[in-house]
């Protein structure tokens, strides 16, 4: 019990120097390269989000989101093609459900839902990767640490 | 795990350099477990850069390599051959891309270095788990289908055919020829239309390689690029093609009457005719809705009449087997239904035509023979109002599109009448002008100048019949005039939509369609001919609207891109695909309903895949709630790990 | 030492103890009774039913860390011992059966070998105990197992519920410790009172509890009824969740695993953790074999290992009939019932 | 009214004709109150069977479980099961077709309706007695529970000692069955669907932590919810210490390989992970029977995990699970007009 009354303290006292750690997955065809594209535009974003491609957004396992706040995350991104851009044809839609169930779950046990998010980010788009990124870091530092989830050792 | 890898990190001069701490990459990255060799350089993808992969490789028995540079897009292809020259697996090697998603995007020097290192560690705990993987090769069948025998399948079966393919052209009537085969002349030459088709037609059949098979349709298709299994099914063919003498003798006492399709309802025919003269096959036919019913008893006049004995009603309706390489989808077009355009009382009015009919109008083969005679009382029209657009670029009420040739056919059709009835005044409303393409605006000008067709600039707004007089009320939007005028015949340039069969063997085929209906390309610019499926190609008018040097040109086209495809003995596949844990898979079929490919199928209750079909996209393993199911060299455990690396740990 | 609390003087005598160790007692709170830490000023009650977790928990805690461990690529790792943290602990409302148990507890872990962490904790941890006075629940068979509602073995101090006090016992050097702490708040124990007490405990022997009849029998009976088919039937229903053992209180056994929580450098804790007879990974072998491959071998173990392995190595059934087993379990598996069917009593 | 009778004649005649190579159902117990699951396979033992407002488990379950056991047999007896299902046990027989699990013909179903009623919850109705233990719980016309103890016998109102599943059950009948016992009841007035969850949903986010973090902090990770769920069929769960499905074909490598996606440790965060796992892999799959709440020992409101995900999935998606085994799976389906908006 003791660690839930504390966490708010310390999260205010953490917040100032607070420096959020976030996972994003991007898909290869259209996020990934949209955040090249971000890159040969020179757009400057806070660096706190590590990129992880994969081939797809309907590869990525709920278990990757979990895991990822687990090993400590305060933030996770899931970043694909537009609906209908898919390179895969439909591998975004089934992603899009499955990661609005999880979004939905982890509100519901009171997760803020400022920690995890997904965008539809074109291969044309570096400056909406730029600006979803800067968006949730800023939204993130407002929240502090992310402990629900986060292995305690 | 023993496994050794080797870490190369990039300066890219000082695109990286200015940005991240090079140096302290590489000793941070040194301490990792399993990297055995580390080390920077200004250029990595200099020629000295990959030798020193090739060399560090050999030297270290590297069994996996990251190079930490610029994006995967640009330079995975480089350093991955260098890899395979120096000894290693291609697949295994990865690119940790610290310029593009890193040194690029930041300023702060010590948060982006922390950030590289995340990023380049990340890559190395995946490359630790690499596999060595060879792609996969797959045998083809160099054989190819063409479904749809207009202009778009003749001219695609006639190029693969003489490149040396055998082809299988499958054609639902009972001639080829489609559409064209209907028009009088062709614009902007005005040449007769059969008469620059019918040899390519003649050549269809007589060509060794070429089989046709008409009043056939496919059924079913499975299997994959190169190697597709095709159920065709053919209609009883009464007539023998090789025994009918095209004598007519069978027609003379049929007693049955039909309207006759390829005049556009505009004349009969016997239930056992030939649809063209030019027909091909060159036989009769007979169309058993219409025949009394295939039986002696009731009449088999014609099988007494026919000397040849070409006759059979006892044929019967066969499915055939076919294993091909390719198929190319050339299902064409059909025009805008009439029952849409009520407003302009087609279907209605006898004198209210669309262009097709009118061309049978203009035809030596034709009903008239040729004379533009309306179908109401036979009577040479003086007023003839061709409305262009009649359904296109009307997002509101019907297709949104523009169906490209309408300007170019209507100014044809024009002045096709005035050249059958000089002193007739030919009206067309139009919304602009479209007359892109070669001699094309010089042929619209003509029909102004020289042959005095009215432009009109407006939609018409109605057709309506008053004391047996048909009115068109419309605006001339130039004059700002309402216009109403008294013709004796109406001609609509319907919008062109995909064939009625488009919609079928989209499905059968399970290739996709755009919003209107028409086949999906794989990529609108870059990939115009080929489908999303690997091995299934489209062209002519049921991709897009399309005037017949267009349609020529891309069948040609998609000809070039199924030889290239059948050309090599075997296809390479990426062989970074899905693979089955068979001891987890319970065969709850998840995966194969979310597999964009149909690639995962039940085989004796466990989940399986189709290599060739596979993309390595992943959805079967978002999706598998059993772990049952990976991706090569993006496995869980590989994504789980670069998820820690990441997180730092 | 026998003495009387006057029941309002309870939570006086409890706050004292308070402000030198961690007291908890047992408190109600989302549908289920639980030890739960007392905070200072809040006074107890002890009307309670059993807690549902036992008080095993206090001395072998589900999750122990035994050490740290930290390595750098290509060297030797360094650990760092970690013994648990030994803030005195007083436990109230602790049931006789719970306290029996730590006698079977202490048997494992600090005969022959004496286990640092459990020793540690068990030096701290004082157990009170309250006699039962009330009807015992449903599947309460302590007598059969050669308990009492008023046994005193493993418990610290006694207590037993008298009308508006309480016989307080202290049993052990530990339990005689917190009740002299408190000694101005005692009273001298009467002739009346001791009749009072044997009149309680006497009351509550007499309250009918489930039975195995002929215990004596029992090991015995299982040993000869190794091979019966009795353990499948019986065993058919059970969905091998591991209920019966987590909440049994002198259910021991454990795993010891190594969590990573960091790969540069290698990071982590050596970490001991409950494990379980009934979950199926827990005799696998690592060539897949497991020699306990059925629910019926996992039940036939549980009840041979309360019933008849440690009377053999111990003298004395493992089990002190608190009942858990039963009343938790998902379908009703019944240890007396499945002991006297397989032995045919 | 559902006759325990005819469930009984049925029962003889299936055994009679060796159609079946048991029966799966209920008969008293000797732990308590509540039924116990029983395969009856004498004729002798067909009286045994019950069928009362304390028949509360999901024997679907066994449906799975006697597949695992069939295999390890030599020459299973292949013969089908028969099986008591209510509406939620039978919507759970549907998923287990979905997923062909099961075969239809491996087993017939004996469908039984709730009718008007449902069945007990033993800690609601221990806060009803206060204490006093209840020996029996018949149900007794529309919406009351007639129950006996010690002391005698007492008729509650059921809406106060019904499971909150059956207060809240929109089809109270079975949606696969060879034979039904008992009336289909749609208007049966109690709570309404999901309402449980929505008070949850209801609270501010900081509520609905502290209540989920208190309810993960007490799990002591028995996997009782996950035993006793007839979805929950993996021979290997994700928080499995060690790879223990292991054949011929699995290599040294693979064992080594196991992803410790969670630590076996019970600290409240893990706890949290395995739950929060549980209710992914559940979705669309849970046809809320609620067992895991009800086999909870600390008493952790599972259920509302699995049901707020079933609530989305019946608003946003339509899909309501174990309706029709021939549709696809919530998560290997989609729709054009999926939500959107929650998107970037």
């Amino acid at each position: 019990m003791s660690e839930v009354l504390e966490a708010p303290v310390q999260a205010k006292k953490e917040a100032q120097e607070f420096e959020p750690k976030i996972v994003a997955f991007l898909c290869k065809w259209c996020s990934s390269a949209g955040s090249d594209l971000a890159g040969v535009s020179r757009l400057q974003y806070p660096p706190n989000a590590v990129p992880i491609q994969v081939m797809c957004s309907g590869s990525v396992s709920p278990l990757y989101i979990l895991s990822a706040f687990n090993k400590g995350a305060d933030g996770v991104l899931v970043s694909g093609c537009h609906p209908g851009d898919c390179h895969y044809l439909k591998g975004n839609f089934f992603a899009r459900r499955r990661i609005y169930l999880v979004q939905k779950l982890l509100k519901f046990i009171g997760l803020e839902s400022d920690r995890f998010r997904m965008s539809w980010v074109s291969a044309a788009e570096g400056t909406k990767y730029a600006q979803v990124v800067a968006d949730f870091v800023k939204d993130i530092k407002a929240l502090g640490p992310q402990r629900k989830l986060k292995a305690k050792n | 795990m023993t496994r050794r890898a080797g870490v190369f990190v990039c300066h890219c001069g000082t695109n990286i350099a200015a940005t991240v701490d090079v140096k302290n990459v590489v000793s941070e990255l040194a301490k990792d477990d399993g990297v055995v060799f580390s080390k920077d350089y200004v250029y990595m993808c200099s020629d000295p850069g990959q030798q020193s992969v090739i060399d560090a490789i050999k030297e270290n028995q590297l069994d996996s390599v990251v190079i930490s540079c610029c994006s995967p897009n640009l330079h995975e292809k480089t350093f991955r051959e260098a890899s395979s020259v120096g000894g290693l697996n291609p697949f295994q090697c990865e690119i940790a891309n610290i310029r593009e998603q890193c040194a690029w995007v930041h300023k702060d020097r010590a948060k982006a270095t922390e950030k590289a290192i995340k990023i380049t560690r990340s890559a190395v705990r995946r490359s630790l788990r690499d596999e060595s993987l060879t792609p996969l090769g797959v045998p083809v069948t160099r054989k190819v289908m063409v479904i749809g025998g207009g202009i778009a399948g003749i001219q695609c079966s006639l190029d693969l055919a003489n490149a040396g393919f055998d082809v299988v052209l499958v054609e639902k009537q009972a001639t080829i020829g489609g559409h064209m085969l209907q028009l009088s002349e062709t614009f902007p030459t005005l040449d007769c239309s059969q008469c620059i088709l019918s040899p390519k037609m003649v050549e269809v059949s007589k060509h060794p390689k070429i089989t046709l098979m008409v009043q056939s349709e496919v059924t079913s298709i499975s299997g994959f690029v190169g190697n597709f299994k095709v159920k065709v099914h053919s209609k009883a063919q009464y007539v023998d093609p090789e025994k009918c003498k095209i004598c007519d003798d069978c027609a003379a006492v049929c007693p049955v009457v039909a309207t006759n399709q390829y005049d556009v309802g505009l004349t009969g025919r016997r239930a056992i005719h030939i649809p063209f003269a030019q027909a091909i096959p060159a036989s009769y036919t007979l169309d058993e809705e219409a025949c009394l019913g295939l039986n002696p008893v009731v009449c088999g006049k014609c099988k007494k009449a026919c000397e040849a004995g070409a006759i059979d009603y006892d044929r019967k309706p066969t499915t055939t087997d076919i294993d091909v390489g390719a198929i190319v989808v050339a299902t064409g077009f059909d025009l805008y239904g009439k029952d849409k355009l009520g407003e302009y009382g087609h279907g209605r009015y006898p004198d209210v035509l669309d262009g097709l009919q009118f061309e049978r109008l203009c035809s030596a083969s034709g009903p008239t023979g040729g004379h533009v005679l309306r179908p109401s009382d036979q009577k040479e029209p003086k007023n003839v109002v061709f409305i262009q657009c009649s359904g296109s670029r009307d997002p509101e009420n019907h297709c949104a599109y523009c169906s490209k040739i309408c300007c170019m056919y209507t100014a044809k059709h024009a002045t096709l009448y005035k050249h059958h009835v000089p002193d007739g005044n030919a009206y067309v409303f139009y919304i602009d002008i479209r007359s892109g393409g070669k001699g094309y605006e010089e042929f619209v000008q003509r029909s102004m100048e020289r042959d005095g067709v009215m432009y009109l600039r407006g939609r018409a707004s109605k057709v309506y019949q008053s004391k047996g007089k048909l009115k068109v009320l419309g605006v001339d939007t130039l004059s700002g005039r309402n216009v109403e005028i008294d013709a004796d015949m109406v001609v609509l340039a319907q919008a062109m939509v995909p064939s009625k069969g488009t919609a079928e063997i989209a499905k059968t085929l399970k290739i996709g369609r755009d919003k209107d209906g028409f086949l999906a390309e794989a990529h609108p610019k870059l990939r115009p001919v080929e489908s999303v499926t690997g091995g299934i190609f489209l062209t002519g008018a049921a991709q897009s609207p399309k005037d017949i040097p267009e349609t020529v040109c891309q069948a040609s086209a998609a000809a070039a891109k199924v030889i290239q495809l059948l050309s090599k003995p075997e296809l390479e596949h990426n062989p970074a695909v899905a693979r089955v844990r068979e001891s987890h898979c319970t065969g709850c079929e998840m995966c194969v309903d979310a597999c964009p490919y149909e690639a995962i199928t039940l085989v004796n209750g466990k989940a399986h895949v189709n290599e060739v079909l596979c993309e390595g996209c992943g959805t079967c393993s978002g999706t598998c709630v059993r772990a049952a199911i990976d991706v090569k060299n993006v496995t869980q455990l590989q994504v789980f790990e670069m998820i820690s690396a990441c997180m730092g740990g | 030492m026998d003495t009387i609390l006057k029941k309002e003087r309870l939570g006086e005598w409890v706050a004292q103890i308070g402000s030198r160790a961690r007291v908890f007692a047992p408190a109600y709170a989302d549908g289920i009774w639980n030890f739960s830490p007392v905070a200072a000023g809040v006074s107890i009650e002890l009307d309670h039913g059993n807690t549902v977790r036992p008080a095993k928990g206090f001395v072998f805690p589900q999750r122990e860390v035994l050490y740290r461990f930290r390595q750098e690529s290509g060297k030797a790792p360094e650990l760092t011992e970690t013994l648990p943290d030994t803030t005195p602990t007083v436990v109230f409302g602790v049931r006789p059966c719970d306290g029996r148990a730590m006698v079977r507890n202490d048997k494992v872990f600090t005969c022959g070998f004496k286990d640092p962490y459990y020793s540690a904790r068990r030096d701290q941890v004082v157990f009170v105990g309250l006699a039962c006075n009330m009807p015992p629940s449903q599947n309460c068979f302590c007598l059969s197992m050669g308990g009492s509602p008023h046994s005193e073995d493993g418990l610290d101090v006694l207590m037993t519920e008298l009308d508006g006090r309480y016989h307080v016992k202290a049993i052990t050097p530990k339990g005689k410790a917190i009740v002299e702490s408190g000694a101005a708040l005692f009273d001298k124990m009467q002739v009346p009172d001791g009749n009072a007490v044997a009149k309680v405990h006497a009351d509550a022997d007499k309250c009918p509890q489930r039975s195995l009849a002929a215990m004596e029998k029992i090991a015995a009976g299982l040993k000869e009824h190794f091979e019966s088919p009795k353990w499948d039937e019986l065993a058919r229903a059970c969905i091998g969740c591991g209920a019966c053992t987590y909440l049994c209180p002198s259910c021991h056994c454990f795993d010891i695993n190594d969590e990573i929580t960091g790969n540069t450098p290698l990071t982590g804790e050596r970490v001991r953790t409950w494990d379980n007879c009934q979950f199926p990974d827990f005799t696998m072998h690592s060539s897949g074999h497991n020699p306990r491959h059925d629910t019926g071998a996992r039940l036939r173990q549980r009840v041979s290992h309360k019933l008849l392995y440690f009377v053999e190595n111990h003298n004395m059934q493992q089990c002190t009939g608190c009942g858990r087993c039963i009343s938790h379990c998902p379908v009703g598996i019944d240890i007396v019932r499945v002991a006297t069917e397989v032995t045919g009593q | 009214m559902v006759a325990i009778e005819d469930i009984r004649t049925r029962a003889r005649e299936l055994l009679e004709g060796g159609k079946v190579r048991a029966v799966l159902g209920f008969r008293r117990s000797s732990a308590g109150l509540l039924a116990e699951p029983t395969f009856v396979t004498e004729l002798n033992d067909v009286a045994s069977l019950v069928w009362d407002a304390t028949c509360v488990h999901n024997l679907a379950l066994y449906l799975v479980n006697e597949k695992k056991r069939q295999k390890a047999e030599r020459n299973p007896d292949t013969r089908p099961l028969a099986v008591i299902a209510k509406g939620c046990d039978s919507r759970a027989i549907n998923v287990l077709l979905q997923e062909n699990h099961i075969a239809r013909d491996e087993v017939v179903v004996l469908g039984v309706s709730c009718e008007g009623g449902g069945v007990i919850d033993v800690r609601k109705l221990a806060d009803v007695l206060r204490g006093k233990e209840a020996t029996a719980a018949a149900y007794e016309g529309l919406g009351s529970v007639k129950v006996t103890t010690a002391s005698g016998e007492a008729t509650l109102a059921a809406s106060d000692v019904l499971a909150d599943r059956c207060l809240e059950c929109a089809t109270a009948y079975p949606s696969v069955s060879d034979v039904l016992f008992g009336e289909k009841v749609d208007e049966r007035g109690f709570s309404s669907r999901f309402a449980a969850t929505k008070a949850v949903a209801a609270m501010t986010e900081e509520e609905r932590s502290a209540f989920w973090d208190g309810h993960f902090e007490r799990c002591i990770r028995c996997y009782a919810c996950r035993a006793v769920c007839p979805m929950c069929y993996c021979d290997e769960c994700v928080v499995d210490s060690t790879s223990f499905i292991v054949g011929p074909t699995t290599t040294a490598e693979e064992k080594a390989n196991r992803i410790r996606w969670i630590q076996r440790s019970t600290t409240p965060a893990d706890n949290a992970m395995y739950h929060m796992v549980r209710a992914m892999h559940l979705a669309g799959r849970c046809v809320d029977c609620a067992e895991c709440e009800r086999v909870c020992p600390v008493n952790i409101p599972l259920r509302l995990l699995n049901t707020s995900l079933e609530s989305e999935a019946l608003e946003m998606f339509e899909y309501t699970p174990g309706t029709d085994p021939a549709q696809p799976s919530l998560i290997s389906s989609f729709r054009d007009g999926d939500p959107n908006d929650f998107v970037r």
